[in-house]
């Protein structure tokens, strides 16, 4: 039996369970449907973990393949393969799954059932976007985690919910849209020339295309994950979106969703288009060195510690952005650390703004005051990530944001010097925010608080030992994410029978 | 051995760090001290083998330790690598006798602290990273450490967060060296590209010398790095946040930013000094920058009141000292001075902090005064770090360092571009200038302290543990210094011969009378101190105003009158141009200028780029509503559009 | 005869504009009576007497009497004339104008050229109609009925819900 | 010799035509708007006759009398409406005014 | 007159046969439910005809009807959509008895009868026939509003002055059309080459505007939304889905599906433009929701007219597969207004009135938000595919400018269909008086259907492309030939 596409349904079906869980009656324990998501979680990362250990006995760099028709007349297939990029990805989003269920999701009294459907939902939607390698696929599971998501925005989120959720939703469909006319521009080309309608992508990448066509195409796709990613002047969406969710929301969207733009750019621009994704890699790093500083500067003047933490991401994803546009592997590598740094970091720092937030009703760092005293655990970890955040070198960040300066250096030391300069307002915000929020004077009057409690810490200690592990030893991640090429198909063998 | 020897050195403050910070809560502070104490003890342990190993072993002989392999690809590799080579076996000596000395002390002082717990990780942790910064064979690797330092530093200035103050000058400190981090991350990336994608220092090194690198790229990588090294040491235009540092508990500023972390600038530089020798003009701009910081430090020191911020701008000065030394390619002299001025500064600054402790937490040095009798330990003890710092001659660890590092720029020469040239001379001057200034200002500071009138009251007694590392601090800044001796005394070089046996410094060409100067010139400064400050009835013992006083000639009083015109007036001068501290100034008004810059932009209109999406939407919806009007509910007009558009149909039918 | 056709053709433009510039509305409806006559007897030169004859009965009968009854049931006096007349004036008469002017213009564009066969001379009696309408067209017819129903159930729904209700 | 040509029908046609139109857009009185919709849907049967005259063809008869049955259907329920608005608070018959329906 | 001259296709027999039954019992006995009860009998009745004979009558039918796949395929989904709306009508009926309105159900089903007979119409006169039993029907239809009936009668007399105009307007055309070809087939009269250019123009244009102004194309769309809001829910339905299927089969019938003459395509690119914009510019701004479906329902015409537009291999899965995700999701829409309006007392026309109903009815939220979603064209609706479909026919026949216009609408599109759910999600203010009428099984039923429909037309879409792929017919195949 082939795993992938259980790895995509069992949250859908576990989702589904839980929702029925909460809509039972008296008896049941309200906290039923918390306990699928658990359960379902912990099945798929049984599944994953089989996969991950048992892919050996391929020697392809693909490690699963499945494919199933789906819509012939258009050529469509459910086509899923996974390759090393694709599962270092899925892990990451299991374990900020794990952090939302075990620090957030609890919390969540009202219509819990729907919630953590809606959570896993978004979550299917995310693998299956990581999975997929037909074109027509991705794009329908890349559209169909936005709607979970915009609904646990608009419906659990803070005070301005909804015109943030709308901003959300409006932004991604918008772009998404144009990736469509990329899309089918490209089935369309590649009908023309050979006449075969087909979604494949490896069938696909084997497309000739004229420079200005190419170029065309690869802009559509950019638009869409440069919204997503997101690249800095359609990254408006963003704060708004991670302010208001709810904190399982913000960790979702920060640590998984955006990395599908990350994901994309280096699975359907740079590996689909080579040559065009080279022509255009000097804007397109210009955009990212734009969005390092212009997300540490507008970071730096934020007074919401969820918004700080919003910008900071735009900051961070601007280091990818240019790392996969350096063209060389090392860049790559690093973008790739850097999205699983940024993805565990951040996601934990929303964790901790969020349970500041339950606790105090505010997100307003003027009025949250100084916390080491009344809630040292909390503090240390919110002094932890923020340091991880500002790029300390041992920690994840630093790996990929040097890996991507080195890629970017040997390209134009220019460019690389003023990505380096974006460090410096990176420690300002990173300072600033723990200045005043856990080493601070207390605030009169702060009510009794309860600290994080030991399995909380425990939880996010994992976290921060994997980004320990990544900041010291790297090597063996930096190895196994390395995306497959597309000339190789996986599955020659499966195509034939 | 040394392959288990040298991680176990690192992992045991870390360790210590670990646990102090897990247990805090559930650890009385004697635990949480013994526990920091013995994790840095262990480490000065291990490091004492391990530096009879390695003088045990060949001359050049050193210890590598390959722990794990950090980032390997193809046109880069890093690894978690460390080298104990005779450069590190020095630094990692200073580090963990003067920090196990200094754990000690703060065992005692911080005692009653209820962050003691949090105090001791951090004290830990930057022992940990200190060890890391000059153990690291990588220079990627010692940016860990690099940056690890950098963090510590900035946790203790702002231990005491209640007071915003001290989080504003930590913050300040972070800042200040991160600028200079970003110059070391430019320079590494430089150096790692020109290369071929290794960091090890050795491999830089080899390229450089196999001219793999372009003079100019030479030239870039060096100013990166001495960027870095300047920010990190509080050096010129750096300088503004050492004094703001003093915001952290004593045995922070003596660990930190005095004997240690501060010195990561001088040891980076010492270590690669193969690459500034091909750096003529980065060497020259060190050799100034250092001199004229040691100038200015002194001269703040000495219209300073403050006791730990005089400390502070003084150990500006020595780091100045250091950069001079640098600059003119002694860099023994430098990693020398860096030792001595770690043992004599620890130990003033640990004495400032038991005054200051006993005094009911006066820093005020005109509030103080007449210590000698309450405190005579106390007094003997900052005496005797006061003049290792001035440099008495023959009797202190500081003369020695310091005759080193002067007959070394004496003999400098830089052969700048298009011919011009700097020789060492003039530097030589400014320097032997501040060496006067330095003893000037230090026994101000002594006379001022500790004699006189009783001021402040004292209370309590130096508890036992203070005074031990106390005593030990004493006998190295007074007698560390014997191992190395100008030619003109003795032919003595066992600490340049330590670090570099192949090539030991000796100027036996330069005249004698260098030595006499050298030597002359703190006794001159200890003397005109006494003038000012140490006889019975002091003209100065007030506390400067704020504006240039020019005090009143007091009648009949010739001696009083030439000392006045001599002295004082000079002195208020200084005062005057110090206290306006341009330079602090302008970095602080740089800084202010870009907060309230982006202040301005963002705060008064968040995210232009966002605006602009509000102004489309409300473009579109606009656009709706003027549609909207249209639609008006009358037949005859909606007849009208229908025949509008039979009209407009027909007309593009049938004109086309 | 051309005379004849260019006066009956004549009289119903111009009977046409009279019914849409009448300020009272039986006015209005006699002139379309007129148009109508005028109308048929266009038909008839064109050969379709029956259809000439349908107009008259039908039309000009039936669906006229019709106009009539309404009118009269809607009671409209003088004050009604003298707002006809407010609301007749030159400028609501400018734009709709204009418009149909150019309606009318492109459609003459269009037909300038126009020339077809002659055509035939028998003209096309009731009983070719006829045979028609109940040959081939006779689902035709059928339709029509449920036009015709569909029409009924809405009048009498509109209308009785007028009494019932109100 | 025929009077009317089917060039002729359709000049007459589309005189009639544009003079409904007209009517429609210019009278505010719904009866004259039905009124001016019977004279357009008459042009429209003129034409059907014109063009059945032109191909000597029944058929275009058989459109007039189903075009005639579409008149009187229409005119009933205008007039029914008509009626109906007249009572119940339109009693002007203006299709400007008091609309309920719009934006 | 021939065997084919009487051919009458059986759901068209069935339905009118339906109709006189009723129309007798009627005379019998007056009883709303029998009327309703018999009406759905009916169609299901036609549906089952219609599946017994789509598969044995193929093409070419008489010169008045035709059956062939596309006919059958618009025909069961005009059957089908009349079902739900009776379905949806009944309770409109029912749930106010203090008139006997067994008319209405009559009305309805005079209305599907015109449609069916559009749908099959092979002659101008059939469609002719079909469209104003149609546009009659409605217009009683849309005065059978019972709480305002002075803005149903204001509906239904703008909609007959109006579609009294562009009947005039459409006729006209025809009779030009006939004057030029000399025949009443649905032959565009371009291809008789004997005349000049001008007038076989003339004729299609007017031919065309009389088309558009039945689909609400925009500059002929304004009635549209008026006559919705004034008209009841299910009417309002009839209006936005059986009258324009109807009216889009015989447009694709009559212009067929190939290439079109170039005058053709500049007039469809300039209406299509305007309508996307026009149709979701104007929706942005509504309150009610009938009206923002009726401005939605504009804007799909433009995107159905884009695939129409563009000829070539992926077409006609485009259009079967949007006109039954439209279909579908519209009446999904209003089955769930409809339900609203029996379980929370206001009739749910308003936005404002679902406020917070994702807290107090979250299935009926649910299944709303899927409708929407669906018609904004994300997934798992059917509306997603659908969308993809029309894209790609855009793509594959580069029609660049039209694309973009259709991404900037989709968008537009997203604001207002999000702004409902939106305010399905925001907490109500203050507790409506909940009048909790009886709940009706049947609409339940219904909803679920239709979102069964959706979600699984959505997922597995190639069975709908698949069986329906060879749909539109393009011109009839029987040639043109001279009427003796």
């Amino acid at each position: 039996m082939n795993p992938l596409p259980a790895l995509v349904l069992l949250p859908l079906m576990g989702g589904v369970l839980a929702w029925v869980a909460g809509r039972m009656r008296a008896p049941i324990n309200p906290s039923t449907s918390w306990w699928v998501v658990l359960a379902t979680l912990s099945v798929e990362t049984l599944i994953l973990g089989m996969v991950t250990f048992a892919h050996r006995a391929h020697a392809g760099p693909w490690l699963e393949h499945f494919s199933m028709p789906w819509i012939p007349a258009m050529g469509i297939a459910v086509r899923l393969d996974m390759d090393g990029l694709s599962l270092s990805l899925i892990w990451l989003s299991l374990i900020l799954c794990f952090l939302c269920v075990f620090l957030a999701t609890r919390q969540v009294t009202a219509h819990a059932g729907a919630f953590h459907f809606l959570f896993l939902a978004t979550l299917a939607g995310i693998i299956g976007t990581f999975l997929a390698t037909d074109l027509f696929v991705f794009f329908f599971f890349w559209e169909l985690m936005l709607v979970p998501m915009f609904v646990l925005i608009a419906a659990w989120g803070h005070e301005d919910r909804q015109r943030a959720a709308m901003k959300f939703f409006m932004f991604t469909q918008g772009s998404g849209l144009l990736m469509l006319l990329s899309i089918l521009g490209l089935v369309m080309a590649h009908d023309r020339l050979t006449g075969v309608l087909t979604f494949d992508i490896f069938t696909l990448a084997q497309t000739p295309l004229s420079p200005a066509l190419s170029m065309l195409l690869m802009l559509g796709f950019f638009t869409a994950f440069a919204v997503k990613l997101p690249v800095v002047p359609v990254h408006v969406w963003l704060p708004d979106a991670h302010t208001q969710a709810p904190t399982a929301a913000s960790v979702l969207l920060a640590g998984i969703l955006l990395k599908t733009g990350g994901y994309g750019m280096i699975r359907f621009n740079v590996m689909l288009f080579p040559d065009a994704a080279s022509r255009f890699a000097p804007i397109a790093m210009g955009l990212g060195v734009a969005g390092i500083l212009y997300g540490a500067w507008l970071s730096c003047a934020q007074d919401d510690v969820k918004r700080l933490i919003a910008y900071s991401s735009i900051s961070h994803m601007g280091f990818v952005l240019l790392g996969i546009f350096s063209g060389s592997a090392m860049g790559m590598q690093g973008a790739i650390m850097q999205m699983l740094a940024h993805g565990l970091g951040t996601a934990a720092l929303f964790v901790i703004a969020g349970a500041i937030q339950d606790r105090l009703h505010t997100r307003d760092m003027n009025r949250i005051g100084g916390l080491w005293a009344a809630m040292p655990r909390l503090s240390g970890m919110g002094l932890f990530f923020a340091v991880a955040s500002l790029g300390m070198p041992g920690l994840g960040n630093f790996t990929g944001e040097f890996l991507v300066l080195l890629a970017t250096w040997h390209v134009s030391p220019a460019t690389a010097t003023l990505a380096a300069i974006g460090l410096v307002p990176a420690a300002i915000y990173a300072l600033r925010m723990v200045n005043r929020i856990f080493l601070a004077a207390p605030r009169a009057g702060l009510p009794s608080l309860e600290d994080f409690p030991v399995r909380h810490m425990a939880v996010l200690g994992c976290i921060m030992t994997f980004l320990i592990v990544l900041g010291l030893y790297p090597q063996p991640f930096r190895t196994f994410s390395v995306p497959s090429p597309l000339s190789v198909t996986a599955s020659q063998e499966d195509h034939t029978p | 051995m040394a392959t288990f020897l040298i991680p176990i050195l690192i992992l045991c403050p870390l360790a210590a760090s670990l646990i102090t910070f897990v247990s805090a809560g559930r650890m009385d502070a004697r635990g949480i001290g013994m526990v920091a104490c013995a994790g840095v003890g262990i480490s000065a342990v291990i490091s004492i083998i391990l530096s009879v190993m390695l003088l045990s072993g060949p001359v050049t002989g050193v210890l590598q330790v390959t722990l794990w392999p950090w980032m390997h690809m193809p046109g880069f590799s890093a690894d978690i690598a460390f080298m104990l080579d005779r450069v590190s076996m020095l630094m990692i000596l200073v580090v963990t006798v003067v920090g196990l000395l200094i754990h000690i002390y703060a065992a005692s002082y911080m005692y009653h602290d209820p962050g003691i717990a949090r105090f001791f990780a951090c004290m830990t942790l930057f022992v940990a990273a200190m060890l890391v910064l000059v153990l690291a064979s990588d220079l990627l690797c010692l940016f860990i450490g690099w940056e690890g330092v950098g963090l510590c530093s900035y946790l203790l200035i702002g231990f005491w967060y209640d007071d915003p103050a001290n989080t504003v000058a930590a913050r300040k400190a972070f800042y200040m060296t991160r600028m200079g981090d970003v110059a070391l991350l430019c320079g590494l990336l430089l150096l790692v590209t020109a290369t071929g994608g290794s960091l090890r220092i050795g491999t830089v090194l080899a390229a450089v010398a196999n001219g793999q690198l372009a003079p100019s790229g030479i030239n870039m990588a060096a100013l990166f790095i001495l960027v870095a090294a300047l920010a990190k040491s509080a050096q010129i235009p750096f300088q503004t946040w050492l004094p703001d540092a003093m915001a952290g508990p004593t045995p922070t500023s003596a660990l930190i930013h005095a004997a240690t972390m501060v010195t990561a600038g001088v040891y980076l530089i010492a270590r690669l000094h193969d690459l500034f020798a091909m750096a003529v003009p980065v060497m020259a701009l060190t050799a100034v920058l250092g001199a004229l910081t040691l100038l200015m430090g002194a001269c703040t020191a000495l219209v300073q009141s403050d006791l730990k911020r005089i400390l502070a701008w003084s150990t500006i000065s020595q780091l100045g000292y250091m950069f001079l030394a640098l600059g003119c390619g002694v860099w023994q002299a430098a990693l020398f001075h860096l030792m001595t001025h770690a043992f004599f500064k620890a130990l003033l600054f640990l004495t400032a902090g038991a005054i200051i402790m006993r005094a009911h937490h006066e820093q005020d040095i005109f509030r103080l005064g007449g210590l000698r009798h309450t405190m005579p330990g106390l007094t003997a003890a900052f005496v005797a770090g006061a003049s290792s710092l001035a440099g008495l001659p023959l009797v202190t660890a500081g003369f020695y360092s310091k005759e080193m590092i002067l007959s070394g720029v004496w003999s400098a020469h830089f052969n700048l571009t298009h011919g011009w040239t700097l020789s060492g001379p003039p530097l030589w001057g400014m320097a032997l200038l501040g060496a006067f200034l330095t003893a000037l200002y230090i026994f101000r500071c002594v006379f001022i302290v500790f004699c006189g009138k009783a001021g402040t009251g004292a209370a309590g007694r130096t508890s036992r543990l203070m005074s031990i590392p106390l005593g030990c601090l004493c006998i190295l800044s007074l007698c560390g210094g014997v191992i190395e001796m100008p030619d003109t005394l003795l032919p003595l070089h066992l600490f340049s011969g330590l670090l570099d046996p192949t090539a030991v410094l000796s100027h036996t060409h330069q005249p004698a009378w260098l030595v006499m100067a050298g030597a002359g010139a703190p006794l001159a400064g200890l003397g005109v101190a006494w003038v000012l400050w140490g006889r019975s009835s002091p003209v100065m013992r007030e506390i400067p105003g704020q504006a240039p006083v020019i005090c009143p000639v007091r009648t009949g009083r010739g001696m009083d009158a030439l000392y006045h015109y001599a002295f004082v007036q000079p002195f208020c001068l200084l005062a005057w141009l110090t206290r306006l501290d341009i330079l602090n100034h302008a970095v602080t008004g740089t800084g202010l200028l870009i907060q309230t810059a982006s202040a301005r932009i963002f705060r008064a209109r968040a995210d232009f780029l966002g605006r602009l999406a509000i102004q489309a939407t409300r473009m579109i919806r606009w656009a709706g509503h003027l549609l909207g009007l249209l639609h008006n509910g009358r037949v005859r007009w909606y007849a009208a559009w229908i025949a509008g558009g039979l009209c407009a149909g027909l007309a593009m039918a049938v004109l086309s | 005869m051309h005379a004849l056709a260019l006066l009956a053709a004549s009289v119903t433009v111009v009977g046409a504009i009279m019914v849409i510039t009448r300020r009272v509305a039986v006015h209005a409806v006699l002139y379309l009576v007129v148009t109508l006559l005028a109308l048929a007897a266009v038909l008839v030169m064109q050969g379709a007497s029956f259809a000439a004859m349908l107009e008259i009965i039908i039309y000009a009968g039936a669906i006229m009497v019709l106009f009539v009854f309404v009118i009269m049931m809607l009671n409209l006096g003088q004050t009604d004339s003298t707002r006809e007349k407010e609301w007749l004036r030159p400028r609501a008469w400018l734009g709709p104008g204009i418009l149909a002017t150019i309606v009318c213009a492109e459609l003459l564009y269009c037909r300038r050229p126009l020339s077809g066969p002659a055509p035939a001379l028998a003209p096309i009696t009731a009983h070719d109609v006829g045979l028609s309408l109940f040959g081939r067209y006779v689902l035709m017819v059928e339709l029509v009925s449920f036009l015709l129903l569909a029409g009924l159930v809405s009048a009498f729904y509109i209308g009785r819900n007028r009494m019932g209700r109100h | 010799m025929p009077a009317f040509s089917f060039n002729d029908t359709l000049l007459l046609a589309t005189a009639l035509f544009s003079v409904g139109l007209a009517g429609i857009l210019v009278r505010r009185n719904m009866v004259f708007m039905l009124m001016s919709l019977d004279i357009m849907l008459n042009a429209a049967a003129l034409v059907f006759v014109g063009a059945g005259a032109r191909w000597h063809d029944a058929t275009g008869q058989v459109m007039f009398l189903l075009i005639l049955a579409l008149a009187a259907v229409e005119t009933a329920v205008g007039l029914a409406l008509i009626v109906c608005l007249h009572a119940h608070g339109r009693p002007t018959l203006d299709a400007d005014t008091g609309n309920l329906l719009k934006g | 007159m021939t065997g084919h001259d009487v051919f009458l296709p059986m759901p068209l027999m069935v339905v009118s046969s339906g109709i006189m039954v009723m129309l007798a019992a009627t005379t019998w006995r007056r009883s709303v439910e029998r009327s309703f009860v018999g009406s759905m009998v009916t169609l299901v009745l036609a549906l089952a005809v219609m599946g017994y004979h789509t598969g044995r009558m193929p093409d070419t039918g008489s010169s008045l009807f035709i059956q062939d796949w596309w006919a059958g395929y618009t025909a069961i989904l005009t059957i089908f959509s009349s079902l739900c709306i009776l379905l949806m009508a009944w309770r409109d009926a029912g749930h106010d008895r203090t008139t006997l309105v067994d008319e209405y159900p009559l009305l309805f089903m005079l209305g599907t009868l015109g449609a069916l007979a559009m749908v099959f119409s092979a002659n101008y006169m059939s469609f002719f026939l079909g469209l104003e039993i149609l546009g009659i029907s409605l217009m009683g239809l849309a005065a059978f509003r019972h709480r305002s009936f002075m803005q149903g009668c204001e509906a239904a007399m703008k909609y007959l002055i109006l579609s009294g105009v562009s009947s005039a307007i459409l006729l006209f055309g025809i009779g030009l059309a006939y004057g030029i070809t000399g025949s009443l087939r649905f032959i565009p009269p371009i291809a008789a080459g004997d005349m000049p250019a001008a007038l076989p123009v003339a004729a299609t244009v007017m031919i065309l505007v009389g088309m558009f102004f039945k689909l609400s194309a925009v500059p002929f769309h304004m009635w549209l939304p008026d006559v919705m809001e004034g008209a009841p829910v299910p009417v309002a339905a009839f209006l936005a889905v059986v009258s324009k299927i109807a009216i889009f089969a015989s447009l694709v019938r009559y212009f067929g599906t190939g290439n079109q003459p170039p005058f053709f395509d500049d007039i469809l690119s300039v209406v299509i433009t305007l309508t996307i914009l026009g149709g979701n510019l104007l929706a942005l701004r509504q309150t009610s929701l009938i009206r923002l479906l009726a401005c939605s329902s504009i804007a799909h015409v433009g995107y159905l007219l884009i695939a129409f537009l563009c000829p070539g291999r992926l077409q006609s899965g485009a259009i079967t597969i949007y006109l039954l995700a439209y279909t579908a999701s519209t009446l999904g829409v209003f089955a769930t207004i409809t339900a609203f309006a029996i379980h929370e007392g206001p009739d749910g026309t308003a936005i404002m009135q679902w406020k917070g109903l994702f807290f107090s009815r979250p299935f009926l939220a649910s299944a709303m938000s899927l409708m929407l979603l669906s018609l904004a064209g994300i997934p798992p609706g059917i509306g997603f595919f659908a969308k993809f479909e029309i894209v790609a026919t855009g793509v594959e026949y580069p029609r660049g400018l039209l694309l973009c216009v259709l991404m900037i609408g989709s968008i537009i599109g997203l604001y207002y269909y999000l702004n409902i759910i939106r305010m399905m999600m925001t907490a109500p203010s203050l507790p409506s008086p909940r009048q909790n009428r009886h709940a009706r099984p049947e609409l339940t039923v219904l909803v679920i259907v239709l979102s069964m429909i959706v979600v699984i037309g959505g997922l597995l879409p190639a069975r709908a492309i698949h069986s329906l792929l060879p749909a539109p017919a393009g011109p009839p195949a029987v040639q043109d030939r001279m009427v003796p």
